[in-house]
């Protein structure tokens, strides 16, 4: 099917980022924008154990409606680790720090990032933010719900709640200081030839979501340090009994929260706009519109924030304003789907991992991308906000959409990263189970939350138990999805067959150098004179450029 | 890079001008225009702080992304600021605080 | 990342470098306007809701202080501009000495801030147990004019009663609680401005050694203009906290 | 202010059977059809499209599979008419989508003149109600049928949530401000409603039920809570099988709890091996502390009525009990000691 069945034997170059030099004080001293990747790969995956870990104890605490394993005490200890730990420690990162931190400079063409010390103090950051959050955890743990909501976290709650919000805060300025690079990487870091239009959508995608990073960060980073203030000094900013107004925590918290929601899907639709040509081999349909949909998304996310915030008794007018814009934040994710759908069109379409991860995306992203409609509905919200509706509808988002681009795109630039491939059918297997695994976990919560089941509950009536079980049983399903990848993937690094530099092959700037790439990512400074995703005047592919297609598959 | 060199005499203009606005602003803010309080001592921040970033930021003198980044910068903080007031502007009509004599004070 | 001379290896020229430096920065300014614009909501939210308590607790604010830093962070802002004019025309001697005197003035500023803070300490207007509104025209110290404290009595009065015009001590309690609210915000924003003073003046000392070492010169001068733009936004916020903290209702003394 | 017609209930029009696995709540409010409605018809819109784009996307997956290693497709890079298309089509039904919403919204926003005003009072983690009489409730809250109801929110720590599936309502409870929600009971029965705002540790039990009763029963009802009913012994007969104690205390002595025919002055034999006089004290003490004694061989299973009864409800029921002192006693179950033991 791939490329790769009949690639010749190509060996691993013999210098590479990975064996410039040996040693602890390499890695950890490193200001190479592709091992500061690596680096936050190491931690980001370490965080998503324990987001993971706290996230099956849940389903199975689930199983009976009186809860099967663990007090209420605990089970909302776990439920909010569970979101600080998924939240703000892997999805916010995984993609823009890992993958965005890997490509960026190769897709543009440039030897580094624009400021590689302040990559690696953003790892450190992010580092020592995980570690009070961790102290936090293990301390007492924390049961305030990742939204911290005051005056509960402010004033009610028991557990270890400044330590936590100390490690948010900490680990904003890691978000913001990637964002900054990001921007100023692609304006000023551009090679030759690399015009804004010929930038591969991921790079747009992450300019994109640098400008939420950059915007939205500092105001939950102020946010929280305020109620981390009155938590410690026992002020009032949003505490009523001294004054302060809970609800304005409300607006502020979300004010980033809700755009951080678009730093994790963001980069995770570029990554999809990458596969999606490179394994239907045509150039993506409407560039120019999934491009500028990105900064719409960007933007207009910024102006909806209050939607999470209807029956809190806003005023109606507030209510009616974002419930308005909340609509219009809609159109650019539509426009990016049915973009994807049309690329599709006429394509020769492979079947390799990476595509299947990306076409699971693009149904379980409509999913989750349409049942936001009815959240952002009015009428419809008064009945279903904070219910299992709600938390179906962004793991439809976060999981189904943000995580599968994430593996999708780990699959698509493992050859890349490590020089190595890994097994096929395995990796097919893995693809087909996360998505069947992820709707058996999901889509009853949707009917759960119509019924009415509220969210965060330890022990619900008897009548939602069906639908309990049934989301439990998908939740293995998915956690085998999840386990599958990260053994073969650990096994092709040094098992794997050798990649060469363009398995599949694509047409990026990345697949010009070798895998893994050079320290300095190219020996010479590349010129850029071919437009984004176009094989047809690509004969340096090796494919059939130019050449009609064979009438079996072609016309219709 | 061909940068403008700004000339001290713009700089001291600049100066007095700015000294100028914080002797008019707290002369202002001494008498009693009502409502109009607000808005004086914020417009004269404002002029203060426009020419601050203009000339001594050299704003005035950067290249368009520059001047586009001050300006995402004060769009983004209205936004945060003005689409929060849609809230809080209408909110009494629903609503009504707890009396200052609530209990919940004195805790 | 190896080094030829001033340009750092991941950049093709100095000029690349500069731009990106400049940019950096003010996309650092951005997250720096958005930071400190969740502490302007929280205050002009509170302002709104409890327009009364906080025009009697900005008023207890000394304007003197407020408008004499006014003017004492102006002053540096413009010898910070001097040090960059100094800079770009590789005048090397003018270059420390206006550096210099940008730092003396922030320091003047710190410790005008220091002894605000104290006089704010002595009144009993930190927020937390003992904070008390009435405490300074209740316990009158020498030196304090006899005329502005019952003025200030009066107003308290005035609006305890008009919160709660049944039982004024109520009224008081209201106004106390949202009087320490107003100086949470007050200690929250000047406080967060005078650490960015102190990161100010950390890098102004950087680049004052590294400007006595005559480093910069019209070729090279970066950081110089880096630090700059740092040190100029302070003085923007500062411009806004001053209209915002101290000016408003002012007049009603 | 009702902007929104009544509506036949969602159940009738659609004739869907609700079955094992039921896929909405029952309607119980003037809201629930319409909020239905919108559901039903935003899931059409939605189930439109996303089979619409995986049918595509399934289709072009097998259509257009590469058949041999080096195929490329066909370049195809956009069509302007086309992305108008799917971006204005999609902008008017997003808005029609928002009106319909934002119409049943303000409806839900701007409260009737002519309410039953009741107060809702949260706190960690139980609810008070106050019905517009004086009388409190806990974790139950009586309502009258086709009456339209205002619920005045107010919560004594953190942010609560009052909902009620049935009514497809909610509202915070949120400390420092009085929220209002209404709505307009349409049948009666008895509903569940729970806090849906995370509030700390026991969050998931903070809940109860919303008994909406004909208005003659809730007039009843409040008025024999609020003793004003003219005989006792009858409000108590009501009392005894609305709180649900008849189900235990059968009055043949088989139930879960001994039968209290005759029970008045008699003696008990309680688990300790004691007797005691059934006397107004000993009635009071077991409906307020029923565990404090347990008559013998029967289990402590009573739940307590503290803070959930008026002292009229409990002379009510006690006027009752003492009306049962002419009833048969039953063989056995009854508690009552035998006339010829000790003491």
């Amino acid at each position: 099917m791939s490329a790769t069945l009949t690639s010749p034997d190509y060996k691993l170059p013999r210098d590479h980022y990975l064996n410039a030099t040996y040693g602890i004080r390499s890695w950890l001293l490193t200001t190479d924008h592709k091992r500061i990747a690596l680096l936050y790969l190491i931690s980001v995956t370490f965080f998503f154990f324990i987001g993971g870990i706290f996230a099956t104890l849940i389903r199975i605490h689930l199983l009976t409606p009186s809860g099967a394993l663990v007090s209420p005490e605990t089970y909302n200890k776990l439920f909010t680790m569970h979101g600080v730990a998924m939240i703000f420690f892997f999805l916010i990162p995984s993609i823009p720090a890992i993958l965005g931190n890997f490509l960026i400079p190769i897709m543009i063409g440039a030897k580094d990032l624009a400021f590689p010390k302040i990559n690696l103090l953003s790892w450190y950051i992010y580092v020592v933010g995980g570690c009070f959050v961790l102290y936090s955890f293990s301390t007492g743990g924390l049961d305030t719900g990742w939204t911290f909501y005051t005056p509960l976290s402010s004033v009610y709650s028991n557990s270890a709640v400044t330590p936590a919000v100390i490690g948010i805060f900490i680990n904003g300025f890691s978000s913001i200081l990637t964002g900054l690079n990001f921007i100023v990487t692609v304006h000023t870091m551009r090679a030759p030839g690399m015009t804004w239009f010929r930038l591969p959508l991921f790079v747009w995608a992450h300019y994109a979501t640098s400008l939420v990073m950059i915007l939205g960060t500092p105001v939950v980073a102020i946010t929280l340090l305020l109620a981390g203030l009155e938590r410690m000094f026992h002020l009032g900013f949003f505490n009523p009994a001294m004054g302060g107004d809970p609800i304005l925590f409300q607006h502020l918290f979300w004010f980033y929260s809700h755009p951080a929601v678009y730093i994790m899907i963001l980069p995770s639709m570029g990554v999809i706009s990458e596969i999606i040509p490179t394994f239907a081999r045509k150039p993506i349909f409407g560039y120019s519109f999934i491009a500028g949909s990105s900064i719409a998304i960007a933007v207009i996310g910024f102006l909806v924030w209050a939607h999470h915030m209807f029956v809190t008794g806003e005023s109606t007018y507030a209510a009616l304003t974002f419930s308005f814009l909340s609509y219009l934040v809609a159109i650019p994710s539509a426009v990016k789907v049915f973009n994807w759908t049309a690329t599709l069109y006429k394509g020769s379409i492979s079947w390799d991992a990476p595509m299947l991860y990306a076409l699971g995306f693009i149904g379980l992203f409509t999913i989750g991308g349409l049942t936001g409609l009815f959240l952002a509905c009015l009428g419809l919200d008064i009945h279903i906000h904070d219910t299992y509706f709600v938390i179906a509808h962004f793991h439809y988002i976060m999981v189904g959409g943000a995580v599968m681009g994430y593996v999708g795109g780990i699959h698509f630039w493992w050859p890349k990263i490590t020089g190595k491939l890994y097994p096929e059918v395995l990796s097919r297997v893995a693809a087909v189970t996360l998505f069947v695994g992820f709707n058996l976990t999901f889509f009853p919560q949707f009917i759960l939350g119509y019924l009415g089941m509220p969210r965060r509950y330890h022990s619900y009536p008897p009548e939602f138990q069906v639908l309990n079980v049934l989301s439990t049983a998908g939740a293995s399903v998915l956690a085998l999805g999840y386990l599958l990848p990260m053994i073969y993937l650990t096994w092709s690094m040094r098992y794997g067959r050798v990649a060469g530099p363009n398995p599949w092959p694509a047409t990026g700037l990345e697949w010009k150098t070798d895998s893994p790439p050079p320290t300095e990512n190219f020996h010479v400074t590349p010129q850029v004179d071919w437009e984004p995703y176009d094989y047809n005047n690509r004969p340096d592919l090796g494919l059939a450029a130019g050449r009609p297609l064979a009438p079996a598959h072609g016309d219709d | 890079m061909s940068e403008r060199v700004v000339s001290p005499k713009i700089y001291i203009v600049i100066l007095l001008a700015l000294l100028l606005g914080t002797y008019a602003t707290v002369q202002a803010a001494l008498r009693d225009f009502g409502r109009w309080n607000i808005v004086i001592a914020l417009a004269i921040a404002s002029i203060k702080a426009i020419l601050v970033i203009l000339y001594f930021m050299h704003a005035r003198y950067s290249p368009k992304r520059t001047q586009l980044v001050i300006v995402c910068a004060a769009f983004w903080l209205i936004i945060l600021l003005a689409l929060t007031a849609t809230d809080y502007a209408k909110r009494s009509s629903d609503q009504s605080r707890l009396t200052p004599a609530n209990s919940l004070y004195r805790s | 990342m190896h080094r030829t001379g001033e340009l750092y290896g991941q950049f093709e020229t100095l000029e690349q470098q500069k731009e990106s430096a400049q940019l950096g920065m003010w996309v650092f300014l951005v997250t720096e306007v958005l930071f400190f614009g969740g502490l302007f909501l929280t205050y002009a939210v509170n302002r709104h809701l409890y327009f009364t308590a906080f025009g009697i607790a900005g008023n207890m604010l000394d304007l003197r202080y407020g408008a004499t830093n006014t003017v004492v962070l102006i002053a540096s802002s413009f010898t910070m501009a001097m040090s960059v004019w100094a800079a770009q025309t590789s005048r090397k001697k003018l270059l420390p000495f206006c550096l210099i005197l940008t730092l003396l003035l922030g320091g003047v500023f710190l410790g005008i801030k220091y002894v605000e803070y104290k006089q704010k300490f002595d009144h009993h207007l930190i927020p937390g147990h003992s904070f008390d509104l009435t405490y300074h025209v209740n316990h009158p110290q020498p030196g304090d004019d006899a005329k502005e404290l019952a003025a200030e009595r009066e107003e308290i009065d005035n609006a305890a009663r008009h919160e709660d015009p049944s039982q004024p001590e109520n009224g008081l309690i209201a106004l106390n609680a949202h009087a320490q609210l107003y100086f949470s915000l007050y200690f929250g924003m000047t406080g967060l401005h005078a650490l960015h003073m102190v990161v100010g003046a950390g890098l102004l000392i950087w680049v004052i050694r590294e400007s006595l070492k005559g480093r910069f010169s019209a070729a090279y001068n970066t950081p110089i203009e880096i630090v700059g733009l740092y040190w100029h936004f302070v003085d923007v916020v500062w411009i806004y906290l001053f209209a915002l903290l101290y000016l408003i209702n002012r007049h009603a003394v | 202010m009702t902007f929104i017609r009544p509506r036949p209930s969602f159940k009738e029009r659609t004739k869907t059977v609700q079955s094992q696995l039921p896929l909405y709540p029952e309607e119980a409010s003037n809201f629930a059809p319409h909020v239905d409605a919108l559901m039903l018809y935003l899931t059409s819109l939605c189930a439109f499209f996303a089979v619409g784009i995986t049918i595509a996307i399934v289709y072009f997956f097998f259509k257009y599979h590469r058949k041999s290693p080096n195929d490329i497709g066909t370049p195809i890079e956009g069509d302007s008419r086309l992305e108008a298309t799917w971006i204005i089509i999609p902008l008017i039904l997003a808005l029609c989508t928002f009106s319909w919403g934002a119409v049943i919204y303000v409806d839900y926003r701007h409260t009737p003149p002519d309410t039953l005003d009741i107060y809702v009072i949260a706190k960690q983690w139980m609810w008070k109600a106050q019905q517009p009489n004086g009388l409190k409730e806990i974790n139950e809250l009586h309502v009258p049928v086709n009456r339209n109801i205002r619920l005045t929110l107010a919560s004594e720590d953190v942010i609560h949530d009052f909902y009620v599936p049935a009514f497809r309502v909610k509202m915070d409870v949120v400390p420092g401000h009085y929220n209002t929600m209404w709505f307009r009971p349409t049948k009666p029965g008895r509903y569940h409603f729970f806090c849906s705002q995370y509030c700390g540790t026991n969050h998931a039990i903070m809940g109860g039920w919303v008994i909406v009763m004909e208005p003659t029963d809730y007039a009843a009802w409040l008025s024999g809570s609020s003793g004003g009913e003219a005989n006792p012994v009858a409000a108590g007969e009501k009392l005894f099988s609305e709180r649900a104690c008849i189900t235990c205390h059968l009055a043949n002595g088989t139930g879960r709890a001994p039968s209290l025919n005759g029970v008045y002055g008699a003696q008990v034999l309680l688990a300790d091996g004691t007797t005691v006089t059934a006397d107004e004290a000993y009635i009071r003490e077991s409906i307020l502390q029923p565990n404090a004694k347990i008559v013998a061989g029967y289990q402590p299973l009573m739940p307590t009525f503290q803070g959930q009864l008026t002292e009229e409800q409990i002379l009510a029921l006690t006027a009752y009990i003492k009306s049962l002192q002419s009833q048969p006693v039953p063989a056995k179950g009854a508690g009552i000691a035998p006339t010829t033991g000790k003491k």
